[in-house]
């Protein structure tokens, strides 16, 4: 804890950033904006951090203010990678304060998180119990399946915290914004919110990092992590795709091999 | 407010027998948006058009549904009609109601309500349509001939002839190709070059051909009538402004005994040289890799012979880049290595040779001015066996395709050795003798009749050396059901025709589809045999697959007519049917830029009048987008749509289903 | 909100389905064409919508199509290889393979949403495939009511 | 020490007992545990896989389910036949899903495919990889041809990595051992295989005709791999100097002796005095 506020402050200090995007030291550990050195004693990390930092990247807000830097577990190092080979990201404008657990890692720029992540992040892998629930919920009936989306999409109130949440979702316009046409109803209602649900998780597919970030948003408890990871682990088996990574990846959607599977195909 | 006229084509009986085509048109007519529902024995035929014409004039329609036949088969006559009744063509759709639904269904009731369905849907789609303009693109009347054999050559002077320009590129020093290395060609038995070289001098002096020879292509840009193409001139280190042709440096060179490409490896060349006597430009060049003064800074002899003073050690490798509006590949072939084949030695018996020894072995100009001498001793050959088919037709180890030329040609080798070995011995193994086209299978007959060629069909499974220096040939007379063995002096190999190396490297380039087996790809294997899935790029000769002469020449000069034809207008009407990106809401994701299969999505710049950069988007080059929406497709915000097939048309496609 | 039903009734004996199928215009739809011609009779289930190719076919379509009461969905283009537009297919061939997945997870399965390559010389196959789905889709029954992708009617 | 499989199989117990001496002599000496499969079974060689198909793919799989079970993941099988039978097996199963099923059940013992099989060609190099030539310390300096014969060269997908009309490989193997190897037509014809009893007229010509172009070709022996090549090509070949037929007798060579001899290992240890052509001689100085 110690190790991050110094060296938060250090880069204010130095004006090598103007601002710090990291998590207060209080309950709930809220976003905080430390824009000057003394404001780096709020600074803290510990494994209730729940929040994507990087989603604040996107932000016009922020990009009015780069060079800022993130503190960034694991997860947010990685979708600081997908932002990177997304263009989303201006070379050099973003630093990582690096943690993981009670440590801090150090301050690392674009190409030094790629490094940071591949030696020693290589094999992050989705959490065993919610592969488990995706498969629970995989052996049960199509009819059972649909009853218990329904059951879930029926509490949605579609107040798109979960894409506020998402680093991944950056667009200016969002897909459900847009009315001419209207994909995606925009009343709360049963197939408007599941439509959404979908095209939010697989807009995300190549993008998601599985930091949990849009399920831990959601004021209704959607199980939204059961869609990331499904695609995760398609696209992971399918394609070889680990979002995340490598900052000139090319999008999983948005690229092809000759020999993807089309067992399926008839 | 939409007026949109529907108009029901019963085809005869075609559609009329088993859909209510009143029914429909009736149904039609209270659609949202409809003022005329019609329906008419035969809607393409003048009366129909004018019926429509008609229509869409006094009605002042803004859209129109002809529920006819297939699109593919109307949609041009029923929107031509369209356009000269003052409507915007592309505002007409049509509702296939013959080949979708009254030829595949019997049950009337069913088939009706289908084509009701499917009228309905087509409704919905032309209420969305907007006015589209053909796309027009100015054309650079300049082609690019990469290639300069037969195919390139011929290519060259046909458009050169219709007074238009040519760059004629060609990586080797000398145009020719593979025609100037034989000796002489089937079935007439005429003298190759003696054909050849009046053409290459022609194309050489040519106004309208630019020649540049020891080049090639370095990258392409661009569209269809407006290509750059940058041509990597490699360093010659002779200027040829300055060289008179007059050999003192080739002669006086010391480094003499490289193997000569042109020979097939059978002859020496210096490492200043020209390839071959007649080659033009007749101006030789330095293969660096093997000049002293180039590697070692040792020797200098040429450039202090030289009485021109043309000699550059320092020449480097140029870009170039040329403006051009059509592209002909003619970049042929090569002849497949049969080292793979270890049962005939694996490339290590020197006696065991290929298609282009024996014609360098034969030919007056060749190494052995024209005696057939073997390699390993010089001794004159006895007993030459052919085999035919190394390498092709064998998916095991070779290719799976029949190379087409190895027939005819060898049926010439073995005539060709009988006529100068008087008591030789020719024995050509094959498995079929394809000797269709014209004069061929009476030149194979003359082979075998009159100048006694043995042809024993079979394979050969092996071929060893033995101490006295015999190959001994060991194959199969499945006529006569039997093993042969024949003591040979020399066997030549019909190898497989394959396509240059790099050919693949150079269809990226252009966009240009090819086989697995590297052969350029057609647009149509029938009926547009000549140009590529690349507007604007022709094919020409061996490149595409394996050809004679003849019908490389009959492709090159069809390649020409189509550029001919593609510069005969000042610009290029295309399908409006491209991509568009809503630069407000793009978020420069790149996902379009990377699933483009043709390079047309790509970065562009918002920029403030000052030109500082704002903000980075996707844009479409129109010249380039062939229109198959893939990019709007993986654009989560729907920040890209395509034209004739936009969101808001296949929305309410969906609505009205 | 629409109303619940934890059951799925029996699908009646004159269930006629409605399958919306998603084209592209130089392969499959050219195909159907062939089957038009050569006067393959198949059933009459399918509505067919053209588009240039299957790379512009975005999910949202499908949804869109489950959502206005289709009881199937087909996608079909070009080969492998045989894109008119070179590797329009193999983006989408890639898309599906994810969404498939996806949907899948949701309820809806192999007996809803069915792809296929048809090429402009397999006017056969084209027949077989509706008859094909349509059987299997009637089979299957009406889609489930209780789905939160369909629109209440 | 690096653990291996070790299928010696019925020759190698039998007429090929030196190429069994020979190759755990050299495993020895390249520090390799060969360890023997236990309970191992008829490869199904000769007789069984041309009489009944079943049985022929049977024999090996029980083999490789005993040897994946014995927690063996390469195996050794120095006779050629063998190899080919146990290798072939392991690709038809590979191919076929069924066949693995009826298998199981005939032999009701599973098998995953997860044995690899190595043939004496492969061992051989394998073991100069792994730091043999070092030990290679006495070069022999003779010039030998490498004859493979049908059964260590044919096979697409049974003897991968050499190319069937132009085998090459022992080449690395024979330099190593300070050899030379030469040039000839011979390295893939047929010594007459199993026709030793039936036919030993026909088997008397094609050892002939090898032995002749490896005496043509300057050869100062000839290097197999294969016992029943080299029962073929040696014992054979008495009856061929005894008819005059041959000026003179061709010491015939396992590729385990020469490397084995390479290493300064007696000739009695490898096997060299039990063959019917003395090649003992064939040491410089002798022994």
């Amino acid at each position: 804890m110690k190790a991050l506020r110094e060296a938060a402050e250090k880069l204010l200090r130095e004006k090598r950033v103007s601002l710090v995007i990291g998590y207060e030291d209080r309950k709930g550990r809220p976003a905080f904006f430390a824009a000057k050195p003394e404001d780096c004693g709020r600074l803290a990390y510990d494994a209730s951090c729940r929040q994507n930092l990087a989603a604040y990247l996107g932000k016009p807000e922020i990009r009015a203010r780069l060079p800022v830097a993130v503190v960034a577990p694991p997860a947010v190092l990685r979708s600081i990678v997908v932002l990177t080979a997304e263009s989303q990201l201006p070379p050099g404008q973003v630093l990582a304060l690096a943690v993981d657990g009670d440590s801090f890692l150090g301050t690392f720029d674009a190409a030094g998180v790629a490094e940071l992540l591949r030696a020693k992040y290589s094999t992050l892998a989705p959490e065993p119990a919610l592969l488990e629930r995706v498969q629970g919920l995989l052996q049960k009936s199509p009819a059972e399946r649909a009853a218990f989306w329904e059951a879930e999409f029926s509490k949605c109130t579609r107040c798109y915290a979960c894409r506020a949440a998402c680093p991944g979702c950056y667009c200016s316009r969002c897909i459900v914004e847009k009315n001419a046409p209207q994909w995606i109803s925009t009343a709360a209602l049963g197939h408007g919110n599941y439509t959404w649900s979908v095209m939010r998780a697989f807009h995300q597919s190549g993008r998601c990092t599985l930091c949990g970030a849009c399920e831990a948003a959601c004021p209704q408890g959607l199980p939204l992590m059961l869609l990331n990871a499904v695609l995760d682990r398609e696209a992971l088996e399918e394609f070889g795709s680990r979002p995340g990574y490598d900052p000139e990846a090319k999008p999983l959607i948005g690229s092809w091999s000759a020999d993807d599977d089309h067992s399926y195909m008839r | 407010m939409a007026r949109i006229g529907v108009f029901i084509c019963h085809c005869g009986e075609n559609i009329g027998r088993t859909v209510d085509c009143a029914a429909v048109s009736a149904a039609a007519a209270k659609m949202p948006g409809v003022v005329v529902g019609m329906d008419y024995k035969y809607m393409c035929s003048d009366p129909g058009q004018q019926m429509i014409r008609k229509a869409i004039i006094e009605q002042k329609l803004t859209g129109v549904v002809v529920g006819a036949c297939s699109p593919r088969m109307h949609e041009r006559t029923f929107r031509a009609a369209a356009a000269e009744a003052g409507l915007n063509p592309y505002l007409l759709e049509m509702a296939n109601l013959r080949e979708h639904c009254s030829w595949v269904h019997s049950n009337q009731a069913e088939a009706t309500q289908k084509a009701i369905d499917l009228v309905r849907v087509m409704v919905a789609k032309v209420r969305r349509n907007r006015p589209l303009r053909p796309i027009r693109v100015p054309v650079e009347p300049t082609a690019l001939v990469v290639g300069g054999g037969i195919a390139g050559i011929q290519a060259a002077l046909d458009i050169a002839a219709g007074g238009k320009k040519v760059v004629l590129v060609e990586s080797g020093p000398s145009i020719g190709g593979h025609m100037a290395r034989l000796s002489e060609t089937f079935p007439t038995l005429d003298c190759s070059q003696c054909i050849l070289t009046p053409r290459m001098v022609e194309a050489a002096s040519h106004p309208n051909i630019t020649l540049m020879t020891y080049s090639e292509v370095a990258s392409v840009e661009g569209f269809v009538g407006n290509f750059t193409v940058t041509i990597r001139r490699k360093a010659r280190y002779v200027d040829p402004a300055k060289c008179t042709g007059c050999g003192d440096c080739f002669n006086k060179c010391p480094i003499k005994k490289i193997p000569n490409e042109f020979d097939a490896g059978l002859g020496l060349r210096r490492a200043i040289y020209v390839p071959f006597p007649q080659a033009v430009p007749n101006k030789p060049v330095i293969d660096a890799a093997h000049c002293t003064m180039l590697q070692k800074g040792k020797c200098g002899l040429c450039a202090k012979v030289c009485p021109r003073g043309a000699i550059d050690y320092q020449d480097q490798d140029r870009l170039e880049k040329v403006k051009v509006g059509a592209v002909v590949l003619a970049t042929g072939f090569q002849l497949w290595d049969h080292a793979a084949y270890g049962e005939y030695g694996g490339g290590r018996l020197r006696d065991v040779i290929d298609g282009f020894a024996f014609e360098r072995l034969a030919s007056a100009s060749g190494p052995t001015a024209g005696l057939i001498k073997r390699p390993s001793d010089g001794k004159e050959p006895k007993t030459v066996v052919f085999l035919q088919c190394c390498g092709s037709r064998d998916d095991k180890v070779g290719k799976k395709y029949c190379s087409k030329i190895c027939c005819m040609y060898t049926a010439k080798h073995a005539m060709l050795y009988r006529h100068k070995v008087h008591d030789g011995r020719a024995v050509v193994f094959y498995m079929d003798v394809r000797a269709a086209g014209k004069g061929y299978e009476e030149f194979v007959r003359r082979a075998i009749e009159a100048d006694g060629a043995e042809y024993v069909r079979g394979r050969v499974s092996r071929i060893t050396r033995r101490r006295d220096g015999k190959l001994v040939v060991l194959g199969a007379d499945t006529l006569a059901g039997r093993p042969v063995t024949i003591d040979a002096d020399l066997v030549v190999l019909a190898d497989a025709v394959v396509p240059r190396p790099g050919s693949e490297k150079l269809a990226q380039l252009f966009g240009v589809g090819y086989d697995q087996d590297g052969f350029y790809s057609e647009a149509h294997p029938k009926l547009r045999p000549v140009e590529t899935a690349a507007a604007g790029v022709f094919l020409a000769g061996a490149c595409q697959a394996p050809k004679d002469i003849p019908e490389t020449v009959s492709q090159a000069s069809a390649a020409a007519a189509k550029v001919l034809g593609l510069f005969a207008k000042p610009e290029l009407e295309r399908e409006p049917v491209i991509a568009r990106v809503n630069r407000t809401t793009c978020a420069h994701c790149r996902a379009c830029i990377s699933a483009c299969p043709y390079g047309a999505a790509k970065d562009f710049d918002i920029v403030d009048r000052a030109g500082k950069v704002l903000r980075a988007v996707a844009d479409v080059n129109e010249g380039l987008c062939q229109g198959c929406g893939t990019c709007a497709s993986v654009c989560r915000s729907h920040s890209v749509d395509l034209d004739g097939f936009t969101d808001e048309q296949i929305h309410a496609e969906l609505n009205a289903l | 909100m629409m109303k619940t039903e934890t059951s799925t009734a029996p699908a009646p004996a004159a269930f006629e389905p409605r399958i919306t199928a998603f084209v592209c215009n130089w392969c499959t739809y050219a195909g159907a064409d062939l089957a038009g011609t050569s006067r393959l009779q198949y059933a009459s289930n399918m509505r067919i919508i053209k588009l240039p190719c299957t790379g512009r076919i975005d999910p949202l379509f499908v949804l869109k199509a489950f959502e206005n009461g289709a009881d199937a969905v087909l996608v079909s283009g070009c080969h492998p290889g045989d894109c008119h537009y070179t590797s329009g297919n193999y983006h989408a061939r890639r898309r599906w393979t994810l969404f498939r997945k996806l949907l899948a997870l949701t309820g809806i399965g192999d007996d809803r949403l069915f792809f296929s390559w048809v090429s402009a010389a397999e006017g056969q196959k084209f027949a077989d495939l509706v008859n094909d789905v349509t059987a299997k889709v009637r089979k299957a029954g009406p889609f489930c009511a209780v789905h939160p992708g369909r629109r209440a009617s | 020490m690096k653990t291996l499989g070790y299928f010696p199989g019925c020759s190698l117990e039998g007429g090929g007992i030196e190429l069994d001496l020979s190759v755990r002599a050299i495993a020895k000496a390249a520090g390799v545990d060969l360890r023997e499969i236990e309970d191992w079974n008829c490869c199904g060689a000769s007789a069984a896989h041309s009489l009944n198909h079943s049985l022929a793919v049977a024999l090996p799989y029980r083999v490789l389910a005993l040897a994946e079970s014995q927690g063996l993941s390469e195996v050794l099988a120095p006779c050629a036949a063998c190899f080919s039978r146990l290798k072939g097996t392991q690709v038809r199963l590979a191919r076929s899903p069924e066949l693995s099923q009826r298998m199981q059940e005939v032999v009701q013992r599973p098998y995953q495919g997860g044995v690899r099989i190595l043939n004496i060609n492969e061992f051989m190099a394998s073991l100069l990889e792994a730091g043999l030539a070092q030990k290679l310390t006495r070069p022999l300096g003779l010039k030998v041809v490498a004859y493979y014969g049908c059964l260590l060269s044919r096979g697409q997908d049974i003897v991968t990595g050499d190319d069937a009309e132009d085998p090459k490989g022992m080449e690395a193997a024979i330099r190593a051992a300070g050899c030379e190897s030469l040039p000839w037509n011979c390295a893939n014809e047929c010594c007459g295989g199993g026709f030793s009893m039936s036919k030993t007229g026909a088997v008397l010509d094609l050892s002939q005709a090898v032995l002749d172009e490896a005496r043509a070709a300057g050869a100062d022996a000839v290097v197999t791999g294969c016992p029943m090549c080299h029962s073929n090509l040696d014992m054979r070949q008495m009856e061929l100097v005894k008819r005059r037929r041959i000026p003179g007798a061709l010491p015939i060579l396992y590729l385990s002796e020469l490397l084995g001899l390479a290493a300064g290992l007696e000739p009695a240890a490898l096997g060299l005095d039990r063959h019917f052509i003395e090649s003992r001689g064939l040491v410089r100085g002798g022994v």
